[in-house]
């Protein structure tokens, strides 16, 4: 018993997965239920002239078709939820269904919801839309021009903030350093391609004013407060249920416009609707993730030290602020360019710019793996350039273990910190120096042999309340639970946080399990229902175990000192005359007097015999608001061939060293780490939402976005260190985002390090066979 | 213009009235509520639909439910159950081959049509099987270690039988 | 999706006879694969009704069109705005024409196309190779039967 | 994903398909569906009727009839890699048919639905055109022999005729002691063939032959390479490099998201160069 917490157990979620019993949303079957569809724009930005919906209020089996026209003055707009200080933030206006104009191509125009999803979808297409075509330009740093189309009245040039943070003197830094090195770094966009679409059930009781809404979300309690504004209702008549959740990636943290919208239907109507996006749908209109262009330079001293980093980052935020948009290539990529290293100057300027692209928000790792990759991709060339070995660089400049906690100059404090040793593991396992040799005896044969590191810090765990407000993220980042035992000693546990795949259900369990000596079977964590869990912030950002799992140790704790109270006074005994055995409290040294866990939930939950002034029951809850942000690390190594006939990059071996404090359930961190890593992989090589000129997305489905498959990807090796946390209870660091942090730069590393006899310096994700031979012909010379 | 449909579907005869235009996914999910079978594409890429039609791994999101005429179908449903659960559910189950769980029931059942054919798979045999089902969650390394013990679950049963 | 296309195919016809096919939309849709309907609005202004496709592939767009910049017997351009169900295309179509010889003229087109919606995100892959031998159809199909109604 | 509707007729022998193929206008064949339901899903193809085939007996079967391999039109590829007689007689459509797709599209689609749809990008066309396949089309009146040299018209467009179905598919033996290749590298997304080669080679006394060479994705159906000057070269690199140039040539200078022009005809070159290569190391 005393090892369930770092155990690997089965997780407990798993048999209702594995035999096709869960219920994900569009899986919720009611009485009385209806299908929505939406018509959606086909164009990225134009004037509607006309909409003519009587076709499809006609047709069979239509019950209402709904625009913009009939939203009017009865709902709010689409809020963006995170508005940080003093970059001059402006969010236009995000109607739910679009009025005068259209601004991306998916964009939604009408709802139809009719008796069938077949009859539903027929409708659409006899709606009939007339648009007038307006200008569209979906890279940010173009959109930033002058003379670019403008999409908002309100946003003159399209630049929707100018942000900046840093520190030092980076300006005087770079004119006296030995060593400067610079970059333009295209962070393409990406799909996040959770494999469960979005869905949402909407059904509104008009005798009782309430609304319940099953959705596909990461935080059921930010959409309950994000819907409450879109739809004018007050939070307390609204329920939000997120059942299973199949992935979200970020992608389910936003308040979309469709789950309003379907919610406003039911609410029209008095009956159920459920909405379920199709996967080119989802292509369209989900948010997507990354797209920055970036001009970044990094200086020195030829010993190799580094001394400062810059840039300007032109941040697509798509068509409009999505829910996080905003904080996303700031708050959670600005402020950590410092990495694992000791760099003194920092100069950070991002311009949030409006386009005619899909809105940007979460998409795993969320800011910081743009950051970490171009830090990494930096560190790289400024190693070249300095003519160093890029291993001997970061050992170098990494933040000394003994320094923390240590403040970089971008004004974030790192928790804890020891970043050598996971280097250190990392090229062990690969054998770097072996790897080096071969490399060598490859290149004399014409082989492109190359080795990639990849060294991060990332800035998870969010995060301490009174951050999120300095930060302007509209929300609180505390977690919460209530740890509810009943009298035979069984726990239900309910949580803020609400995972969907992560493996809580598990691994709070164990936390909760090690607290009462009880075995994990008699414990259920409950989440995803705004009704019956306390108010908390979801699963995101790497933080439901660092936050949540803190408060469910500390509830759980709570209720072990009130069974301390009544175990004393059962014993006749001093509450500092007890101990815990790991499964019961028992007078010090007197096994006899043991009483059990059980035994106390009995005691509690009849209250026949309780001390004065202790209430009956034995529940407790817990907010956890942790003092700090957690800054995991780690290092990853990756090994790749690259043909230099096609182009094709063959990755031999991948090493994931991580650091994310103890492991409640090393099998499940292990998992995390994997997923991440083949994210990083897939942006690395494969993964790219192409538009064309006009705004069209190109890679509108599968067939064209690559999402990595079993056959292309390569075994993950993983091994860790621990360094733990001092800013909450379990020490944890959180894992959700690790793998992806910087596994894209370990890749794009490797494979610049296999061509660099050419000359080659950097080339930009994704390396797609056509690239990689496009940047050898050029580095050739030969004609393109 | 609805018609009847026949379907063995995990064992027991189902008839349903349905357009020939209906998926077979939607027959199995809207009209026999067997949800554990997913939608997660439009272009028969993901594989989160997939069942077995006679034994063989199929698409449902590419199958008209009157082309399943007669036709034998398992879902995951039909392969085993909380309390027993088929050798590959366990393996998956054991060597936490899943996180979020929605394409775990395709995988599974593209993995059984895997270890009818080859009951001895290496890890690059496993890999190109699974390369109509996408996962996520898990970088698909322990899919693969799952499978391999499923395999050697039921190698040991045969050699026993 | 942005598609161009460009072509001279030499009309065994003169320069007259060629301007006045034309500008006769009869005969133009014709030759135009997948047209169903047209109807002219003014000469000017044509309302037509289109399936384009290849094999099992068939969308069919209903399109506003508009001749303009017409000088008479050489050049004229057309525009034309389509939508589908879910798709959208617009067309700028350029034609200059000139004699080439004695009783021949050359027919210098150029159409720049620019596909929306599903046929853009889905379709892509299809699209370029079909676009291109469907345009080149109607002009090589058009320029022949021009000059076999000439010769006839 | 909802089709449009449409009427389904499910055909249970060759002579109803026929018959409801002349009676039906606006009538689309499907056997295992995996060309046809995307689209429809799409709604970019609403056809009016849907024929199935699957279950015609007359269209299933492979077997050897008159020196030839005879494979029933509505085969699945999971029948064609199950098959002894195609493996043995036939190792290039065998190592062709087991990329396609992925298992579960190999256990619904069919060979004659993949060849009747003539898509650019299909594998199967250029491995049919160095096999020398021959495609017998039948009709009301009749049956026909298609060369496929012949039937592979244009993209997305073969030789079929109104009320005409692909019936067999005839494959005569290979010369003896060919060594074949397909070659292709795919696009991550789809596993389309951004670049594919399929090549039948025979060599004696150091020298090549006899060449055959089809591509994939050349930017048109079934294109073949001129190889009358790689037959009777002994086949080394000058002689390789050579027909991975004449293959880079008969390329469309057109590009897509995944293969921009230049570098599609570049990798034409390369594959038919290596599948050629690896051809002629099979050879006896």
């Amino acid at each position: 018993m005393a090892t369930i917490f770092g155990s690997g157990i089965r997780r407990r979620e798993d048999p209702r997965l594995i035999t096709g019993l869960a219920t994900y949303t569009d899986d919720v079957a009611l009485p009385g239920l209806a299908y929505a569809a939406f018509l959606r724009s086909p164009y990225a930005h134009a004037r509607i002239t006309k909409i003519d919906t009587s076709a499809a209020k006609a047709a069979p089996g239509v019950v209402a078709v709904y625009t913009a026209a009939d939203l009017e003055g009865k709902t709010g707009t689409v809020p963006c939820a995170w508005n940080p200080p003093n970059c001059d933030l402006k969010v236009p206006a995000h109607p739910i269904l679009a009025s005068d104009k259209v601004r991306y191509a998916g964009d939604a125009v009408a709802l139809v919801v009719a008796e069938t999803r077949a009859q539903a979808r027929d409708a659409i297409d006899l709606i009939d839309v007339d648009y007038d075509p307006l200008g569209a330009e979906v890279d940010p740093e173009k959109a930033a021009q002058p003379g670019a189309p403008v999409f908002h009245d309100d946003v003159p040039g399209n630049i929707g903030f100018t942000w900046s943070c840093g520190g030092g003197d980076a300006a005087a830094e770079f004119e006296r350093a030995e060593v400067k090195v610079k970059l333009r770094i295209v962070q393409q966009r990406l799909l996040p391609t959770a494999i469960e679409p979005r869905s949402a059930v909407a059904s509104y009781n008009k005798g009782t004013g309430q609304l319940q809404l099953w959705v596909t979300s990461q935080n059921p309690h930010i959409h309950r407060f994000l819907c409450s504004l879109m739809l004018k209702l007050p939070e307390h008549r609204i329920r939000v249920v997120a059942p299973e959740v199949g992935g979200g990636f970020g992608s389910k943290i936003p308040a979309y416009p469709d789950e309003a919208a379907v919610s406003f239907a039911s609410m029209q109507l008095g009956r159920p609707v459920k909405w379920t996006e199709d996967r080119s749908e989802n292509y369209k209109c989900t948010i997507h993730g990354r797209d920055h262009v970036e001009y970044v330079e990094m200086c020195g001293m030829k010993d190799g030290r580094i001394t400062g980093i810059r840039s300007t980052v032109y941040a697509g935020l798509g068509a409009y602020a999505s829910t996080a948009g905003p904080g996303i290539p700031t708050i959670l990529h600005g402020l950590v360019y410092s990495g694992a290293y000791e760099i003194p100057h920092i100069a950070v300027t991002v311009h949030g710019v409006y386009t005619s692209g899909t809105p940007i928000d979460a998409y795993r790792g969320a800011g910081r793996p743009e950051a970490a990759y171009l830090v990494e991709r930096l560190v790289d060339t400024f190693a070249r350039a300095a003519g160093k070995d890029p291993a001997a660089v970061r050992h170098l400049n990494f933040i000394p273990k003994e320094k923390f906690p240590h403040t970089v100059a971008t004004g974030v404090t790192y928790d804890s910190g020891d970043y050598g040793p996971a280097l250190d593991k990392a090229l062990a396992l690969i054998d770097y120096e072996g790897f080096r040799r071969r490399q060598a005896e490859a290149r004399t044969q014409g082989k492109y042999l190359g080795i990639g590191i990849g060294s991060y810090i990332e800035i998870c765990g969010l995060g301490p309340s009174q951050v999120a407000g300095a930060v302007g993220f509209g929300a609180g980042l505390y977690d919460s639970a209530i740890v509810r035992v009943y009298p035979t000693g069984v726990v239900r546990v309910y949580i803020g946080a609400s995972p969907h795949g992560q493996g809580e259900e598990t691994t709070f369990a164990q936390v909760v399990a090690q607290e009462f000596g009880i075995p994990v079977e008699n414990i259920e964590i409950v989440h995803g229902d705004t009704e019956t869990t306390p108010q908390g912030w979801g699963t995101y950002g790497s933080r439901t175990t660092a936050v949540c799992g803190s408060a469910v140790k500390i509830a759980a704790q709570r209720v072990k000192e009130k069974a301390r109270k009544i175990a004393a006074h059962l014993l006749e005994a001093s509450e500092d005359d007890l101990e815990w055995t790991g499964t019961a409290w028992q007078v010090k040294g007197v096994p006899g007097t043991a009483k059990s866990f059980g035994d106390l939930a009995l005691a509690a939950n009849v209250a026949w015999n309780l001390p004065a002034g202790v209430e009956p029951g034995l529940e407790a809850n817990a907010f956890f608001d942790p003092s700090n942000f957690v800054y995991p690390f780690g290092t990853h190594v990756c090994t790749v061939e690259v043909d230099g006939e096609t182009g094709e990059v063959h990755i031999e071996r991948y090493v994931a060293v991580d650091d994310c404090g103890p492991h409640i359930n090393p099998v499940i961190v292990q998992g995390q780490i994997h997923g991440g890593v083949i994210q990083g992989i897939g942006e690395a090589l494969q993964e790219i939402a192409v538009y064309d000129d006009s705004g069209q997305l190109l890679s509108g489905t599968m067939m064209d976005y690559a999402v990595p498959k079993a056959s292309q990807m390569p075994h993950v090796e993983t091994d860790y260190t621990v360094t733990p946390s001092p800013v909450n209870p379990l020490g944890v660091k959180g894992c959700g985002e690790a793998g992806t942090i910087v596994s894209a730069a370990a890749v794009v590393n490797a494979v610049v390090d296999a061509l660099a006899p050419l000359g080659i310096t950097h080339i930009d994700k994704p390396l797609t066979p056509a690239r990689v031979w496009a940047a050898i012909q050029a580095a050739k010379g030969g004609a393109r | 213009m609805k018609r009847p449909v026949t379907l063995q579907v995990n064992g027991a005869a189902r008839t349903v009235e349905v357009e020939p235009r209906a998926l077979l996914v939607h027959v199995l999910r809207d009209e026999l509520h067997l949800t554990g079978t997913h939608v997660g594409c439009d272009t028969s890429q993901c594989g989160a639909c997939t069942v077995l039609i006679d034994g063989h791994a199929v698409k449902s999101c590419t199958t008209l439910a009157v082309q399943a005429e007669g036709s034998a179908i398992t879902t995951i449903e039909g392969l085993g159950s909380p309390d027993a659960l088929h050798p590959l559910q366990q393996a998956f189950w054991d060597k936490h081959g899943l996180q979020c769980g929605f394409c775990t029931p395709g995988v599974i059942m593209t993995a059984t049509d895997l270890l009818e054919r080859n009951p001895d798979p290496s890890d690059e045999e496993i890999r190109h099987a699974l390369e109509g089902n996408y996962c996520r969650c898990t970088g698909y390394v322990n899919i693969v270690a799952a499978v391999k013990a499923a395999a050697a679950t039921l190698r040991a049963a045969r050699a026993a039988a | 999706m942005k598609l161009s296309f460009t072509g001279a195919p030499e009309v065994a016809a003169p320069l007259a006879v060629t301007w006045d096919r034309l500008m006769d939309p009869s005969f133009v849709s014709a030759s135009a694969p997948g047209v169903e309907k047209v109807e002219a609005i003014d000469p000017e202004h044509f309302k037509v009704i289109v399936a384009f496709g290849v094999g099992a592939i068939k969308v069919r767009f209903h399109l506003d069109v508009e001749l303009f910049d017409v000088q008479a017997p050489s050049h004229a351009k057309m525009r034309a705005r389509g939508k589908a169900p879910g798709s959208t295309l617009d067309v700028t179509a350029t034609i200059d024409l000139s004699e080439s010889a004695p009783g021949m003229t050359r027919m210098a087109w150029r159409a720049d196309s620019d596909v929306g919606g599903t046929v853009a995100s889905v379709g892509a892959r299809l699209l370029e190779g079909t676009a291109k031998k469907l345009t080149e159809q109607f002009w090589g199909d058009f320029a022949r039967r021009v000059g076999a109604h000439a010769a006839a | 994903m909802i089709p449009a509707t449409f009427e389904y007729i499910r055909a249970g022998s060759l002579a109803q398909a026929l018959a409801l193929l002349g009676s039906h206008e606006d009538a689309k064949v499907i056997a295992g569906g995996h060309s046809l339901l995307p689209v429809m899903k799409f709604r970019m193809a609403q056809p009016g009727t849907l024929i199935d085939i699957a279950r015609v007996p007359e269209l299933h079967g492979i077997d050897r009839h008159q020196g030839d391999l005879r494979i029933g039109a509505a085969t699945t590829y999971r029948a064609l890699l199950q098959s002894r007689l195609v493996s043995e007689g036939f190792p290039l459509l065998h190592e062709c048919v087991e990329d396609i797709g992925d298992v579960q599209v190999r256990n619904r689609g069919t060979l004659g639905g993949s060849l009747a749809h003539c898509d650019p990008n299909s594998d199967l066309p250029a491995v049919m055109l160095v096999l020398g396949a021959k495609m017998v089309c039948v009709s009301a009146k009749g049956t026909r022999t298609v060369p496929a040299a012949q039937f592979f018209t244009s993209a997305f467009s073969s030789a079929l005729q109104d009320g005409e179905l692909l019936q067999e598919i005839h494959l005569p033996p290979l010369p003896a002691g060919a060594g074949t290749c397909y070659h292709t590298v795919a696009q991550a997304a789809s596993g389309y063939a951004m670049a594919g080669a399929a090549v039948v080679v025979t060599k004696a006394g150091g020298k090549v032959t006899s060449a055959k060479v089809a591509l994939t994705s050349s930017g048109d159906i079934g294109r073949v390479v001129d190889t009358s000057a790689f037959v009777g070269s002994d086949g080394g690199d000058a002689a390789l490099a050579a027909l991975g140039a004449a293959a880079s040539a008969l390329t469309d200078a057109t590009g897509d998201l995944h293969a921009p022009a230049d570098y599609r005809r570049h990798l034409m070159g390369v594959v038919t160069r290596r599948a050629a290569a690896t051809a002629l190391s099979r050879a006896k």
